[in-house]
């Protein structure tokens, strides 16, 4: 069991975090933020392997992982 | 009562070292002085002076349009501030570099040989001493006896130097007696 | 006190600034300033303070301000050439309200100019500090003395404004020698709780973050901080204006002719008074100390009635003293100027017969 | 289940106002993680100058302090030398460091001053609108090169990490790379070293961070890490310089 917690204001939809997913499991979502940013969200969140990638590329510290 | 002091030669006769010796003596004597040097962008090399003001009040301007004393050693010096004497002062020439000195009207000359004085105080360097003893006895602001307790404080701190520097002070003192 | 002694101008500032508890200095080499820098390389550490020689007179001025933002008393000396390269920085020191000690020991004129004393940077020291109109507290001693008096008082007004202190001798005062009493030492106080000291940040404190502009405040945008702030230090400014103005008035009382000067040029005009106070000529001075708040309500008072005649002097052409003083002074009486440049003496016989030409 | 990677308390709780990509953040985000490892959080002191570095003291805990452009080496110094037991880092980018204030870095670093520089290296003026930064590349589109920048007029990128491990006095001098989250990971543990070098024996320390201005690389912040390793690695080279 894993998952990622985004922090929607935090986020700015840069899109880093997607290419650096092994599993590909983040994309941007259809909704914006406060900011008028297409934040990321996760998809399919059980194949998540808490490997924090994600996390660590993220500019804005937006991504907490939790195992 | 004030009294102005120009000294000038060039750089290694020790006219700044003269110019703070009376500044030191003035001090000693408890009457008022400043020290004024006149500096160039060149390290070495050219002429050196400065002012000096003795005087029994607190001191406003520590330079003037013209001096009671002006002290040259050299020729270029002679050349830039023999006009400088005010009337009734004295203008003291190193006669061992500068022949032929003419004062202007109403000031005394002093030729003095200094340099042989001080290779008769037993090193050539001395010059300025030779000059402060002189110039304490003839101008009379700083008591003689407090004038060489501090050149040998500011300049002998070997006692080697000692018997020198006394001797060239005592050669100057006589000229000073002598010429006033 | 302790008995008199006999100093270099600039060796006498910079032993009354560490005495006054002042333990940082950086400054870079320029004539007339060059002992300052020579005296405090084995003065400053020997106190137990640090000198830094900078690349340029731009990281000396930043090395005080980096210094004074980790609590300490720090300064610089530097010239008129040195003191353009520091205006940026000023500038930031002003803004970020940091109290540090300046010396300007100016020389003569534009650019290179000439290296022997002059008042010619007065204009740029009293009318801002840099870009952005702000200002800092502007002393000008006439004599070794009270330059060294100015300095032993000057971080304690520079920390109770959070203010830069500018101290303006010349070459004149810089290489001059004279007879001078040395305050006892003090000590700093401790100044790590301030807000524009950084580190040594103790339980609970929350973070200092400290800008040169002050963008934070009541207000709803940061421009409005800005203004709002720059408000409160106008405040502070106006102030000075009611506490801080310093002035000597010398032989005024009965005087029917006055001399208006500062700095080396004040002291040369006493010489003139005395002489033509001797000659029976009734003639006084007024001698601003504080350049900055300048003692405009004093020269305002000046009695027509009373007053026949002003002469300014200063060491500097094109004029500057003057200009200022003139526009103080009452339209009915008569103000003239004596003013010498590139790096020349005012001297105290050119005064005698300005005055003479007046009467 | 437990947090195993979340936002450093030494972080501000403000998101950043960096923009989309910028890997300032990502360089801020390491000083903060840092800075708690090695338990300094309160200790710790940044230098943030003019340049987009400047809004670093609004996101982190730490007391900051501003400096005029190019000048940290200089405000640093002082700073350092009045204080030399509180950890300092200066927070510069590549206009405020390698142009403007080259001299106040070569110098500080000449001398070895006990503080650690965090360069952050995209290559343009980022806060002015994408201008010209003295480690431009070749040929690089910017908003005063809009031919691209030229080798004669205005010369080659400068390399400062090379240069400043030219001297004797730094202890470490390094470049590392935000583009990957392996390159993060060993960007983070150069901060380290370089920190523990200032605290544990104290010396000079240089770490340039290759980052990405996605907002005036006219690019798309995904597209940035390819353009990186691709483009502008070939020209700044990762790895440990000295030390």
């Amino acid at each position: 069991m894993a998952k990622v917690e985004i922090d929607v204001n935090y986020c700015k939809g840069c899109g880093l975090c997607f290419g650096v997913c092994p599993k590909n499991i983040l994309k941007a979502s259809e909704d914006v933020n406060a900011k008028g940013y297409n934040y990321a969200e996760q998809i399919d969140a059980e194949k998540c392997t808490a490997c924090k990638l994600c996390a660590i590329m993220c500019p804005d510290a937006a991504i907490s992982v939790y195992k | 009562m004030e009294n102005t002091y120009l000294l000038a030669g060039f750089g290694g006769q020790g006219v700044q070292t003269l110019g703070q010796l009376l500044t030191y003596a003035a001090t000693d004597a408890e009457k008022y002085a400043t020290y004024l040097p006149a500096y160039g962008g060149e390290m070495r090399g050219g002429t050196s002076n400065c002012t000096v003001k003795i005087s029994d009040e607190p001191i406003g301007s520590p330079a003037a349009r013209s001096y009671n004393y002006v002290v040259v050693m050299n020729l270029p010096s002679y050349n830039a501030f023999k006009g400088k004497v005010k009337e009734g002062g004295t203008l003291f020439v190193n006669s061992d570099l500068i022949t032929d000195a003419q004062a202007d009207e109403g000031v005394k000359l002093v030729e003095v040989p200094l340099m042989e004085m001080a290779k008769e105080a037993g090193s050539p360097v001395v010059t300025n001493v030779v000059m402060f003893g002189l110039l304490c006895a003839y101008a009379g602001d700083i008591d003689l006896d407090v004038a060489k307790g501090t050149m040998l404080q500011k300049m002998a701190h070997k006692e080697k130097f000692i018997p020198v520097n006394t001797k060239a002070f005592e050669l100057g003192v006589a000229k000073g007696q002598e010429a006033k | 006190m302790s008995e008199k002694v006999v100093k270099k101008g600039n060796e006498a500032i910079c032993e009354a600034a560490i005495r006054a508890g002042c333990r940082f200095f950086s400054g870079y080499p320029i004539t007339p300033q060059t002992t300052a820098t020579e005296y405090l390389s084995w003065r400053m550490p020997e106190a137990g303070g640090v000198f830094v020689q900078a690349e340029s007179e731009v990281s000396a001025i930043n090395m005080v301000a980096g210094s004074a933002m980790a609590g300490t008393r720090a300064m610089t000396a530097t010239s008129g050439p040195g003191l353009s390269l520091m205006t940026e920085t000023l500038s930031v020191m002003a803004g970020t309200r940091l109290p540090a000690v300046i010396v300007n020991i100016q020389r003569a004129g534009a650019g290179i100019g000439a290296i022997t004393g002059n008042q010619s940077d007065f204009y740029m020291v009293t009318k801002t500090l840099g870009h952005g109109g702000l200002t800092g507290l502007v002393y000008g001693p006439e004599s070794i003395q009270e330059s060294i008096d100015i300095m032993y008082e000057s971080w304690d007004l520079a920390e109770k404004y959070r203010t830069p202190v500018i101290i303006m001798t010349d070459g004149v005062m810089g290489q001059m020698m004279e007879q001078v009493e040395m305050p006892d030492y003090k000590e700093a106080p401790d100044l790590s709780d301030q807000p524009y000291v950084a580190g040594k940040r103790k339980d609970g404190r929350k973070k200092h973050l400290i800008m040169d502009s002050p963008y934070f405040g009541p207000m709803p945008t940061q421009n409005d901080n800005l203004e709002y702030n720059y408000a409160e230090y106008e405040k502070v400014y106006e102030s000075w204006e009611e506490n801080e103005v310093r002035y000597e008035e010398y032989m005024m009382e009965d005087a029917e002719y006055l001399i208006v000067a500062w700095g080396t040029s004040a002291r040369v005009a006493k010489t003139a008074i005395r002489h033509l106070r001797e000659q029976g000529i009734k003639v006084g001075l007024f001698r601003p100390i504080t350049l900055v708040p300048f003692p405009k309500k004093q020269l305002q008072a000046i009695d027509k009635n009373k007053i026949k005649g002003i002469l300014t002097v200063e060491m500097s052409v094109p004029s500057q003293f003057h200009n200022e003083v003139v526009h103080y002074i009452d339209k009915d009486i008569k103000v003239e100027k004596y003013r010498r440049g590139g790096g020349n003496m005012v001297l105290d016989e050119e005064i005698e017969e300005c005055v003479k030409k007046m009467l | 289940m437990e947090c195993i990677y979340t936002k450093s308390k030494a972080l501000s709780a403000v998101p950043t106002s960096f923009c989309p990509g910028c890997m300032h953040g990502t360089a801020i985000k390491l000083i903060a993680e840092v800075s708690e490892e090695l338990g300094i959080e309160n200790d710790l002191v940044v230098v943030a100058p003019i340049g987009c570095a400047v809004f670093m003291g609004a996101f982190v805990e730490f007391d900051s302090f501003g400096s005029p452009h190019g000048r940290p080496g200089a405000t640093g110094t002082g700073f350092k030398r009045s204080n030399p037991d509180v950890p300092l880092i200066l927070y510069q980018g590549d206009g405020d460091c390698a142009s403007i204030g080259l001299a106040e870095t070569m110098h500080a670093a000449n001398r070895g001053e006990n503080f650690t520089v965090v360069m952050i290296n995209n290559q343009v003026y980022g806060m002015t609108g994408g201008q010209a930064a003295p480690t431009t590349l070749p040929g690089q589109k910017t908003t005063t090169s809009p031919a691209g920048r030229a080798i004669e007029g205005t010369g080659y990128p400068i390399r400062l990490a090379e240069l400043i491990a030219e001297l004797k006095a730094p202890k470490y001098v390094t470049r590392q790379s935000l583009h990957t989250p392996k390159n993060v990971l060993a960007a983070k543990k150069a901060i380290k070293k370089a920190l523990e070098i200032q605290i544990n024996e104290g010396g000079y320390s240089f770490v340039e961070l290759m980052s990405a201005c996605p907002t005036n690389w006219k690019i798309d912040p995904k597209d940035a890490p390819k353009y990186m390793e691709d483009v502008v690695l070939k020209e700044f080279p990762v790895g440990d310089l000295k030390g």
